[in-house]
């Protein structure tokens, strides 16, 4: 980052030393840090990236990993041992299928919009099914499209890649596959019943069926 | 079902254009339109008993099939939701264009509607098997552990301020629908003012010399809609109170609740 | 996922498996855990007190280290870097409600100016509220407005942006979006109806209250 702009005022400290603060840091803390971050901790003129770098394969194969999402870092227990944590493991409000799947459709096909959820589930979206997932913090709000009526877009956060071990979205199971068999491609069929159009329409008149 | 009679293929049951099995199977459907989200959904499950690939699917058959499943829900008098029924007609309408030889003059051909509708059940089929997949991965708190004592110390006392983004949307939501319970503003188009009543009824006293319901004094279009009707109906009382009492008119009503009447009180 | 345990239902798991499965445990561990405890945990057949020391000497020297408090045995930060566990952020709050209305009605139309807010919250603003607002470097003064009196008018800044994980205040969802996600109908959020009338009751007849 801002590497010895005055080398003899402000030395860094040693590789292997950086190397120990940024594990200090990082074990110190419950929630993944960015690199932003860990530089604002650290003393002047370290390299958290190259840290980071030789900290996770110091890590490897361990009880313990480092693991990234987005951009930012954590130690994770490994995901083998996860027997061993019974009495850890915390007990969650599970999620609703109409939740999953909107979150599933948010993932792989971010930034979307809710008529393009609406469209690929075939229903429209329901109150609080959004809600609850900003709740989570796994979905937030993105980049309105370009698109007329500039339509505000959903994508998942970094709490979203950190509670499911991915390093980015890009990493979602199976997305290369989707993408290849074109079924990521939010194209509004030749006048199709749920063509995103019709599907406002009947928004408006017809009350939506219950999803849950 | 007769005009469906179409050949398909060798394992067809003449009678209904489907195989035995897949009739079956899709008798063994139970009728519960609750247990499906949506048209699309109910499709699928549909789609599902002809146990091909989606890409490969009679989407002939598939439109008989969800027909079928909406008539015995009919037949069974389940409440439907109006998209169901919605996709019905579609559907309907969509196997009608199949079973007949193909229209150059239309833009979109039944089969690239049918096309798409198979691109659909695949696409949602493919998002279900992908949040399946997501689901089953090792998850935070579930599979995978962060540190169990956190060691941050909170030393330096220093307050930060915190909103998230839904307090923002929610407190922005509440504000402007507050602004629905407002004061109470008159809705103007729905309002026969005074004036108004009164502007109508005096060119026509001159001519009511005979007793006349007041309520044949309502303006045209003040007749149907009941909260018009009040309005004009009080209006014009209102306004006939005013002409008798500068001496225009005589009012009476026989008995309570009885129809209001005037009449032109004679010159001089 | 269980492989360690498959060789032979009664074998114990190899030393380095081991001490893999003391130093994750350890690490979700919410506090110290003895021998005993660590013994309850582990695979039939596990030496605990074997796995502690080779754990121990792995991270000798290390960020963090194995320490023994008592009988019980837990993660600690080195002691030479606990400086770098001082953080500053310790007591978060949540805005007030004036505060956050504010904030919202400036976010939505900016550049708004003070009559203006006060006209869209039915209330006056108190000075320490739009004060508040800006040490937090959320708004700021925007150009004046060329209306009668030219009124100094309030925008939202990049650090608002940033907290809210917005690109542009454009991004936020209007009315109808707001209602279509449901989120609209939503309860009111923490600050609870009741209070918050006494809030708006105290705007109107006090001068500039404290307002948290």
């Amino acid at each position: 980052m801002n590497e010895s702009r005055d080398p003899s005022l402000f030395e860094a400290p040693p590789p292997g030393e950086q190397e120990r603060m940024v594990e200090a840091i990082l074990f110190a803390s419950a929630t993944p840090m960015t690199v932003a971050e860990l530089h604002a901790r650290l003393p002047h003129g370290c390299d958290a990236p190259t840290a980071l770098r030789q900290l996770a394969s110091r890590y490897d194969g361990r009880g313990v990993r480092l693991v990234r999402s987005g951009d930012a870092w954590a130690f994770r227990t490994a995901s083998d041992l996860s027997y061993l944590m019974t009495r850890e493991t915390v007990e969650t409000r599970k999620l609703s299928r109409a939740a999953i799947e909107t979150l599933a459709i948010v993932a792989y096909h971010e930034p979307v919009t809710r008529a393009e959820i609406e469209e690929i589930r075939g229903v429209s979206v329901s109150k609080g099914t959004v809600e609850h997932l900003m709740e989570l913090g796994w979905i937030k709000l993105g980049k309105r499209k370009m698109t007329p009526g500039r339509p505000v877009t959903f994508v998942v956060t970094r709490a979203f890649l950190d509670h499911f071990g991915l390093e980015s979205a890009r990493d979602l199971p199976g997305l290369k596959e989707l993408r290849a068999a074109g079924l990521l491609e939010s194209t509004p069929g030749p006048a199709a019943p749920a063509d995103s159009d019709d599907a406002e329409q009947e928004d408006l008149f017809t009350p939506s069926p219950p999803e849950e | 079902m007769s005009d469906d009679d179409f050949p398909e293929g060798p394992a067809r049951d003449a009678s209904t254009g489907q195989s035995v099995e897949e009739r079956l199977a899709a008798e063994a459907l139970i009728v519960d339109v609750d247990g499906f989200e949506g048209p699309l959904d109910l499709l699928l499950t549909l789609a599902r008993t002809q146990k091909v690939d989606l890409r490969r699917i009679s989407v002939l058959n598939l439109a008989r099939q969800y027909l079928d499943f909406i008539d015995r829900a009919r037949a069974l008098r389940i409440e439907l939701a109006a998209d169901y029924l919605v996709m019905a007609a579609w559907l309907a309408f969509l196997k009608s264009r199949l079973l007949l030889p193909p229209d150059p003059e239309e833009e979109v051909s039944a089969e690239d509607l049918a096309a798409h509708l198979a691109f659909q059940l695949e696409r949602l089929e493919a998002m279900r098997k992908a949040a399946a997949r997501l689901m089953a991965r090792d998850q935070l708190g579930r599979d995978v552990f962060a540190r169990g004592q956190p060691e941050e110390q909170t030393r330096a006392r220093k307050v930060t301020w915190t909103a998230s983004l839904l307090d923002l949307m929610q407190a922005y939501a509440r504000l402007r629908t507050r602004d629905d319970f407002r004061p109470f503003v008159m809705d103007r188009v729905g309002v026969f003012t005074m004036e108004e009543a009164l502007e109508r009824m005096r060119p026509l006293m001159g001519t009511t010399l005979e007793w006349t319901d007041i309520l044949a004094f309502l303006p045209d279009g003040w007749q149907g809609d009941p909260a018009r009707r009040r309005s004009a109906t009080a209006s014009t009382f209102a306004a006939t109170l005013e002409l008798a009492k500068g001496g225009r008119l005589d009012i009476r009503q026989d008995d309570t609740f009885g129809p209001i009447r005037i009449r032109a009180r004679p010159a001089g």
